[in-house]
């Protein structure tokens, strides 16, 4: 069972829908303890990312995360365009030339996507950023893959581990990006990052575990 | 949500078609990706200034591009820095040949995308160098944090720089002055309102109406308190407190005083809070040289004001004093 | 009420304060009774230009203190024109023998204020003229009221009539371009919020969040009619129709477009405005041949903006484009 | 029966105290036609006026009355100032040298205090404006004097003629003053200069029934 270059761009598709249903509570995350734009940020980004798929729906998957990560890059900008942009980016390179994607596969572009947003913004997890989501999604991938475990499992592991990282960044308080200006008060907040890199990883498992 | 505006997505461009009906002269504007250069550019061996963040700052930095300060400057959509593409192409379009400054507010985003930019463009051959500015002393500072924001002194360091690099300092030397610059200023700001960013439609956050909230930045963060609402001697002396005690500033010192609107602010409260100030400073010993008194470095239409104090030596007031000739900053020319 | 203020009774006093301050090198403040001259006053054979009204309307008039504008400013208490008293020592305080020109906005306090003033001048043989502005379309005109309000106009009659003062014109001469200026002005403004008299502690009226007013003055008076909220777009097209219309201004002519914020409005949603502006004039074939785009006339912390249409000839232009030094207007020196 | 001095000083300080409390229903009723200053300035010239008292309380009426209008006019500012100075500087004149006034006095000095207000701000009855409290409060007065009417009874009648005028100017759209600038929106409000000529009618026929 693999996960095919078609599923990828459902993927895309359902997690750019997910945004734009969820950019006004994403914005308001935002407005607690950021500067209220990373619901219209993503959106933005991930609208502009749609017009640009049916131009290359028949690359390879490399190409088409690439492209992803560069139309993030220069539509989205703050803090998570580069981020967003630098996970894609580095997901096209650890994927290139390939036409669908083993767990293996997966969890490789995952660890280059994570790495490159490390890389980029030198957060911590603990630091109440989208790596707080990211890290246990892509910790449980590894660990459902080394247990030999279905794309299926494997997917839902990720984005539950997602999800109750994300939970776990609202009593958190903020040591990079905007929220960290706001000190002791920035706790008891969710993280908008955090909850946007959630839905990164719950539309891959609902997406990909339909379509698989 | 009450402005003077059509569609909340839309008023970037919409902004930026003004100024270029209004401006030709000093400026020209381009869109897609959007940015502002001088008129005139790119000067032939002058150093060239790029500087840029999110809308709603107005009129930080697209109003301060011109002779004796910027360059160009790269809006991003409100509060949201700008994309790499945009600075790019500005420091492309700027580029004399003498290499070219960003100067960078110390935001996660501004810093990112405009690293991604440097590098872009040192991948073309462009020599760029970054100045960061962070000045916001609300914002406690620490290695394993943010650190602190850039504000008032963003304005200030452009004027100066802006004047170093059109008298033809080197790119290293006017690095040097940018750098001095950040170093010898110190901001705090605070708020009377809440602003609205166009898109999200409702107020970022809700103060009561007996209430302020003190260290805010510029991007309708809340700020480090709140707490309930006093007078304008109370204000300054809470603020320019914990500005003068920080580098310290001390007696003795020549200093140039910026008082900043937020946007919603009218110039006879700053008045006021100059006065203010004026009598602080005064009880410290330290003299104001020069000053600046207006709405400079806005949060789109917030009530309140930021204090900005930078210390002065005879090449800043020199380079303060030079003409400047933009949009949002003229005298001299 | 949410001020940067100390106690209601003495914003203007600590604002005048503050303005001494701030700007010794431009201009000279008086109390009791209080006026700005400027620093350099009286000047010996210049026609002198002395100018006044309420506070609450800053930078006007006390920021157009200096060269090229004007000699001296009365600030009365907030939106209450001055006395008598203020204008006759400001007229004394700055006459250089040539005569003296007061610039009076029409409202019947300061007609009859300065009225008085004028009579007791010239009862001590200083020459005194008056040039009152009433350019606000908003306002029925008729001979058995009060008349039009005058409003934007006035900012612009200071710089140009200024300029002829500086030039060396006559009084007749620099009072019969004052009255051209009046003559082809014509303003119209708008509120999205109300403004707080500091004193009356609460907003002169108040405004449901998805209303407008349209033909405010700059009083927080109540405007002719309240409305829905609209567009930049429909506002602009209101507003400037009525102006238009009024003079009329026709396809050929070239104007100075004033987009004029009231205090509230931060210069983003201006730079809207006035794209919308000069979209509209596009279509009727007026030409901008000059503008102005700020916060120049206000109306403490309303929200809100007023457009002014001002004909433009050659000799209006070269007095608009001559230096002017002045806290809140400042080019060519 | 006369009017002494020193009721007349009491007059001016009872004047002064009525404005004083009235301040915020001055400023309230101009707040909603005119531009929330009325109260304010009355009550600043009022207080100007009462610290001027003590260094003119032994000179004559007329000159007491024409240090009140000059104190007005270089404290008040707005229509008022010159409007209520002129007033009392006119009752100056009228009254000039005198130590205490007879009916016929007082009815000469208010007809002179009220031809200056036409005379400085052209109004007319009916344009809504003090105009229409003086003039029935004059009227009134007249009326009653030519009637051989007490003191009491003339300075009554033209305290209920000023109310009665004061009340009738809710009706009317304003021809002059800032008012004016609301076309016929200003009807359904009463006039807050009327509002404070009525205060001075009044405030005369309650201090000068009491010691007169
Ligand atoms: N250094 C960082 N590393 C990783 N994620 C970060 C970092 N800084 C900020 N973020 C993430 O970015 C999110 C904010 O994004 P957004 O609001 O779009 O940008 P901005 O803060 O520039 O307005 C935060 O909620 C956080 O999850
Ligand atoms: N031309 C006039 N003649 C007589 N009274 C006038 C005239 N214009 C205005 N007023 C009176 O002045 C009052 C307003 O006074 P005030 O509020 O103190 O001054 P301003 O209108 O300058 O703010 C009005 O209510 C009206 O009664
Ligand atoms: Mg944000
Ligand atoms: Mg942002
Ligand atoms: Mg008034
Ligand atoms: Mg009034």
């Amino acid at each position: 069972m693999t996960i095919s270059r078609d599923a990828i761009l459902d993927w895309l598709k359902t997690f750019a829908a997910t945004i734009n249903e969820n950019a006004a509570y994403l914005t308001q995350l935002d407005s607690d303890i950021g500067d209220g734009d990373h619901g219209a940020n993503m959106n933005r980004g991930m609208q502009a990312v749609l017009t640009t798929l049916p131009g290359i729906a028949d690359k390879d998957i490399g190409s088409i995360f690439k492209t992803v990560g560069m139309k993030l890059v220069s539509t989205v900008g703050g803090a998570s365009g580069p981020l967003y942009g630098t996970m894609f980016m580095q997901m096209g390179n650890a994927t290139a030339g390939k036409m669908e994607l083993t767990l293996d596969d997966w969890v490789a572009a995952m660890q280059a996507g994570y790495d490159g947003v490390v890389m980029r913004g030198k957060a911590q997890p603990g630091d109440k950023t989208m790596i707080d989501a990211l890290a246990p999604g892509l910790n449980a991938l590894k660990v459902e893959r080394d247990n030999g475990a279905s794309i299926p499992s494997a997917l839902n592991a990720s984005a539950s581990a997602a999800q109750q990282g994300m939970t776990a960044t609202i009593p958190l308080v903020a040591r990079k990006g905007r929220a960290s200006y706001l000190g002791e008060r920035s706790a008891g907040h969710q993280d908008p990052g955090a909850t946007s890199s959630c839905y990164l990883l719950e539309t891959a498992a609902e997406t990909w575990n339909m379509t698989s | 949500m009450k402005k003077l505006i059509n569609k909340p997505e839309d008023v970037v461009v919409e902004e930026l078609r003004g100024i270029a009906a209004a401006h030709s002269d000093l400026v020209q504007v381009f869109y897609e990706p959007n940015y502002i250069t001088r008129a005139d550019a790119p000067i032939k061996g002058k150093v060239a200034l790029v500087s840029g963040g999110g809308s709603g700052h107005e009129p930080m930095h697209g109003g301060f591009v011109g002779k004796g300060m910027l360059d160009a400057a790269c809006p991003g959509a409100v509060f949201t820095s700008p994309t790499p593409d945009q600075m790019l192409e500005a420091t492309k379009a700027v580029n004399g040949g003498a290499g070219v400054l960003h100067i960078v507010k110390n935001y996660t985003g501004d810093i990112m995308n405009f690293e991604m930019a440097a590098d872009l463009a040192r991948g073309e051959g462009i020599q760029v160098e970054a100045v960061v500015t962070n000045d916001d002393v609300a914002v406690k500072d620490s290695l394993y944090t943010a650190g602190r924001r850039g504000v008032g002194v963003t304005v200030l360091l452009e004027k100066i720089a802006g004047a170093a690099a059109e008298r033809g300092d080197s790119l290293a030397q006017v690095k040097t002055i940018a750098e001095q610059v950040n170093a010898q200023g110190r901001s705090m700001g605070m708020a009377l309102t809440s602003c609205t960013v166009p898109q999200a439609g409702k107020p970022t956050f809700e103060l009561g109406d007996d209430e302020m909230e003190i260290g805010i930045g510029i991007h309708g963060e809340p700020g480090r308190t709140r707490m309930k609402l006093k007078s304008a001697h109370e204000i300054v002396e809470i603020m320019a407190t914990a500005i003068v005690d920080d580098l310290p500033y001390k007696a003795g010192d020549e200093v140039l005083a910026f008082v900043n609107g937020m946007g919603g602010t009218p110039l006879i409260e700053l008045y006021i809070v100059y006065n203010e100030l004026y009598n602080f400073l005064k009880g410290r010993g330290i003299q104001i040289g020069r000053n600046l008194i207006g709405s400079y470095i806005t949060s789109l239409e917030m009530a309140g004001c930021s204090l900005t104090l930078l210390k002065l030596d005879d090449q800043l007031k020199a380079l303060w004093d030079a003409p400047v000739k933009t949009p949002g900053m003229r005298w001299g020319a």
